[in-house]
């Protein structure tokens, strides 16, 4: 039997397989289809202070191997969230992940604050890196004195795991990355999706309401794997990788370069099992290596 | 909510209908679960190099004694073409059963089902499902022109068909909006439910809210997952913006911001 | 008869289609396909000062909907392509737009001062956006100041049209594009490739010798897409779009985003008649479309 | 140089040679081009969602009476396995004449053609088209079993062969430069030809080289374009690095810097 468990500073996962946040919605309708105890964590999708309706419809177009979404944290609000959703959540025997987001960094402090107390939620993932929103988001994770103010203020507040999310929408992914470690971030997770956009060349118009929306997918594969090797060299804390992750051997590639655990998205839209099928896979990808600990994996690419 | 599952289904049948529409036929090797009129399946298309996501398609037959489940496919781009081609015998991966159905009448309704196109899918199962007798269903059916129209004479038993024509080539001429059933006997019915163009349900809603007729329509949005985690598909509704794949696709009007 | 004819400043194409640098080898063996003057012009390789082995083999990867390229500039240099190359192409009835590299500035003003001399050659698009070699290439095109000092100067010594053409790899190609319109460049061309990397996973290796490479093809057009629309939004010299262009109809959605001109790169691998077919598709185009000349769908997107 | 074409071809045959290898011959509705033992076609592959190149297959036959070529297609991955699976009746896209073939043998030589695997189709093409008797062409045919061994009876009258096995289950046991014909007569050749893995092809260049014996193989780099424009398929040389795909694919192993 070959050894899963994969630690993301204090947090330990049965595997290091996560569902990324926004694909897997409250982990609710991914337990329609398998017992998510399966799975290393699960992301919650992203949770904001306030209510938001999200942008207007279309939210979505379809591109080369990949997908554009412009869905603009759509949610409920986090005392919503804790009301509401949590109950109902917080027995599955998996970790939970809380994906944070705000317009200002006050929001950030207050929403971390609030999860923070939420004994069933194993860590949180700071998204500053959200380009479909039009304050805050991205705006913080593309600049260093942004990303590092956030995260220090946050920091402060929360005593879980402390994940930040990094935008691939830089010139320079590892220097937010270490930035941001400075701060006390105890894992960098990326890529967030990539700024792009679609036009219906018939009725030229854009095909999302917002013009640009956020690419994920395939397509981004080898850009995302390229900058969780860029900042795995960067950094001391543990990564964990994610962009167009299809199936295990996607996976052990972004591990390879560097991911202690991973992220996997879009996938989930295509096959919701695709994220089951990756545990297996890597166990099976272990087996026939023979080694013992998918922790020997983590950044072995021989260069 | 019943479990959802990800099943490889068998193609046994794949013929035109007319010149756009195709009925495929699929068949599991296992139980089916309970498939309601209004709900749909997702479809992962195969040997596709320029399709990414699944397609989304109404459920229009189901056979629980042979496993079967049937489509009726509108050629509208790469997706749905490819669909039309790929052979019998040919495996096809089907996420089911999404979404929710239409309001099943009760024994004492008179129902009007409007459908048009590709949108008569949901309305004949709907119409065989509802129990009741052939003379409580009207269907009323659009299309552009006698060459559009899909004619099923086996569902000449479970209801009454009327049908409309732009061009006046089949039943009358018009928009089903404007067909004397909808014109001038709309209040006779005690439900509405449509399936179809955008334009067209818009059309229907608007009249059935007008004359407080109650009224559901089975909506397409664009889809990137269909079991509710994308929150793409959204459709603003009186109680907020509502997943169509899940809190759909069927609505009522009177929830809908139309 | 729609007019296609396409202006970049002083420089007039028969229509709005480029092959693009890298992509078509000195136009000769595209000739041996069709008459290259069905082209609004042709990109040759790229040029350096001296001659350059590029990259150890393997410079490939086959990616989801696209590719990754270490070739790094492999080329005779400026001297041998004046001698031997250029006297067999200089008559082309096409635009012949040479692709100017260097390590250093210095490098960039030899080249272009050699190339400036040819009559033949159109425009000189100047290549600040190369990822694949150690030295200078990108490295001028992610910041401000190295970008404007490298224009700055090669314009001095350009005469003939100078292209500027952008990396991708940046937080704000707006801002990139617009220090370089400030230098005198007479366009920019968007986006050269997007740094990546493949993995071989059963082997633990990376597919490229050079471990990151370029990421090119339809993939990546969502993303070059996006930054068109920025840049267009952000100068007011013509901008020339690229990025996984395949067919006219992404072609189109190039223009409609704001470029006058598109260069078609990779899909010439998969078919070296295409960037021929797009130049039919925009005809055909604007003739459904009802419009006479090709400059009215530039920038034509309704927001 | 002839000009390059990117044409459609029908697929009139695809079926096994072994576990391992398929037969594809393809058909054209115009006259061929003429097409020489070393050159190989870039071939779109339909209906994969994963493949987004072309991939390169060597000529195996050529017949201009019916303008029909062959191929022999090993199945090493994604591509080449739906090559595969593709029908009789379906259209293939090729670009085409690519590369430049081996340099033909003069009427007085006596050659040698060593083969493995797919690494068998330029051999045998050119052993046909060498225009020499039987005699003097030898065929050197290595596998690692019988099992992975092409035999294809008719071409037993352009010369003859030879066979060798890993596991000595068909013809002598050892690699192709172990085989006695190798080790013991390769000086009476006067030029020696290779093609198929790289290990085989070094080792035999080795051997011919020490023995100063004109020897030429054909590489398969991977490549993007195939004809000259992206330089990604590069091979170092005594003159540069140089394109498998317009240079080569064939070389004159005393170029190479093997
Ligand atoms: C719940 C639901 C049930 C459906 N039931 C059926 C059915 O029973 N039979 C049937 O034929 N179709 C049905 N559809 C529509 C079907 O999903 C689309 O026709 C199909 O996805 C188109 O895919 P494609 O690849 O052929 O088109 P594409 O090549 O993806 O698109 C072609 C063009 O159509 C537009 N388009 C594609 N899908 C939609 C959409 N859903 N809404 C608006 N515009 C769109 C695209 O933007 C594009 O301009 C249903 C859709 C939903 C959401
Ligand atoms: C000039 C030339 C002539 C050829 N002639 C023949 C022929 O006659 N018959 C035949 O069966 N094959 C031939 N090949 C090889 C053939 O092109 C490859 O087997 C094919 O491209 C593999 O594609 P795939 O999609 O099946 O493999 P992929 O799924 O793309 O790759 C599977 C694995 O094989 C590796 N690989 C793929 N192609 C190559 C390559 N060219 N060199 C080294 N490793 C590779 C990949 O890196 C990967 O690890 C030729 C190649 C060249 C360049
Ligand atoms: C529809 C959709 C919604 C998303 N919502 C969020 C979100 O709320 N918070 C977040 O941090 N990332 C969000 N993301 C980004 C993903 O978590 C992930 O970073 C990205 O999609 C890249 O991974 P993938 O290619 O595997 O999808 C979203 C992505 C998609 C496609
Ligand atoms: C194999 C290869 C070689 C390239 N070489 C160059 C080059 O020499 N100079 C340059 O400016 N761009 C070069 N490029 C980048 C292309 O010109 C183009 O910017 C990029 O590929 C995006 O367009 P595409 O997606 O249409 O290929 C090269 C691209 C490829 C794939
Ligand atoms: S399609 Fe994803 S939530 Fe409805
Ligand atoms: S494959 Fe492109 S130059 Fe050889």
């Amino acid at each position: 039997m070959v050894n899963l468990i994969t630690k993301i500073k204090d947090l330990e996962l049965k595997n290091p397989v996560m569902t990324a946040s926004g694909t897997s919605g409250f982990a609710e309708e991914l337990n329609d289809f398998y017992d998510v105890s399966l799975l290393g964590a699960v992301l919650l999708k992203g949770i904001t202070l306030h209510n938001r309706d999200g942008n207007l419809y279309p939210r979505m177009a379809e591109t080369a191997s990949g997908m554009l979404n412009a869905v603009g944290l759509q949610n409920k609000g986090v005392d919503y969230f804790i009301k509401h959703i949590y109950p109902r959540i917080k027995d599955y025997d998996t970790n939970l992940i809380a994906n944070v987001n705000g317009s200002t960094v006050e929001d950030y402090i207050e929403v971390t604050e609030k999860i923070n107390e939420l004994p069933n939620i194993s860590a949180i993932e700071l998204n500053i890196s959200c380009p479909n929103v039009k304050e805050g988001g991205m705006a913080f994770g593309i600049s260093c004195p942004s990303a590092i103010a956030v995260t220090h203020e946050v920091r402060k507040v929360c005593s879980k795991t402390l994940i930040v999310k990094l935008s691939p929408n830089v010139t320079d992914i590892a220097e937010i990355a270490k930035a941001v470690e400075g701060q006390g971030a105890d894992s960098v997770s990326l890529v967030n999706t990539f700024l792009g956009m679609a036009i219906d060349a018939e009725k030229r118009i854009p095909l999302l309401s917002t013009v640009t929306g956020g690419l994920s997918g395939p397509a981004i594969k080898p850009i995302a794997l390229r900058m969780v090797w860029q900042v795995y060299n960067a950094v001391k804390i543990p990564v964990i990788g994610m962009g167009g992750i299809m199936n295990a051997t996607d996976a052990i590639e972004f591990m390879l370069a560097g991911a202690s655990a991973v992220q996997v998205g879009t996938a989930i839209f295509k096959d919701p099992f695709i994220p089951v099928q990756i545990v297996d896979g890597i166990e099976n990808y272990l087996e026939r290596h023979k080694l013992n600990s998918v922790s020997e994996i983590v950044g072995a690419l021989q260069i | 909510m019943s479990k959802k599952e990800v099943r490889d289904f068998l193609i046994i049948e794949n013929r035109p209908l007319n010149n756009s529409n195709f009925f495929i036929k699929l068949k599991s090797n296992e139980n089916l679960p309970d498939l309601f009129p209004g709900q749909f399946v997702n479809i992962d298309i195969p040997e596709q190099n320029e399709v990414f996501l699944r397609r989304p398609f109404s459920i229009f037959e189901v056979d629980y004694n042979d496993n079967t489940i049937s489509l009726i496919v509108k050629i509208l781009g790469k997706g749905s073409k490819k669909l039309t081609e790929i052979g019998i015998g040919k495996t096809l991966n089907l996420v089911l059963p999404l979404g929710k159905g239409f309001t099943l009448p009760e024994k004492s309704d008179k129902v009007l089902l409007v459908g048009g196109g590709s949108g008569m899918a949901p309305m004949l199962f709907l119409a065989k499902k509802s129990g009741l007798l052939k003379g409580q269903v009207h269907l009323l059916i659009g299309a552009r022109a006698h060459s559009d129209h899909i004619v099923l004479n086996e569902y000449a038993e479970y209801g009454h068909f009327f049908y409309a024509t732009d061009d006046g080539t089949f039943g009358e001429k018009g928009y089903v909006t404007q067909h004397s059933v909808f014109k001038h006997s709309l209040s006779d019915y005690t439900k509405v439910y449509a399936c179809g163009p955008l334009g067209m349900m818009k059309a229907v809603a608007a009249e059935a809210k007008s004359q407080n007729i109650f009224c559901e329509v089975s909506l397409e949005n664009l889809m990137a997952c269909g079991f509710g985690v994308c929150l793409c598909c959204i459709e603003p509704t009186t109680k907020g913006n509502l997943c169509v794949c899940t809190e759909g696709p069927v609505f009522n009007v009177n929830d809908l911001k139309w």
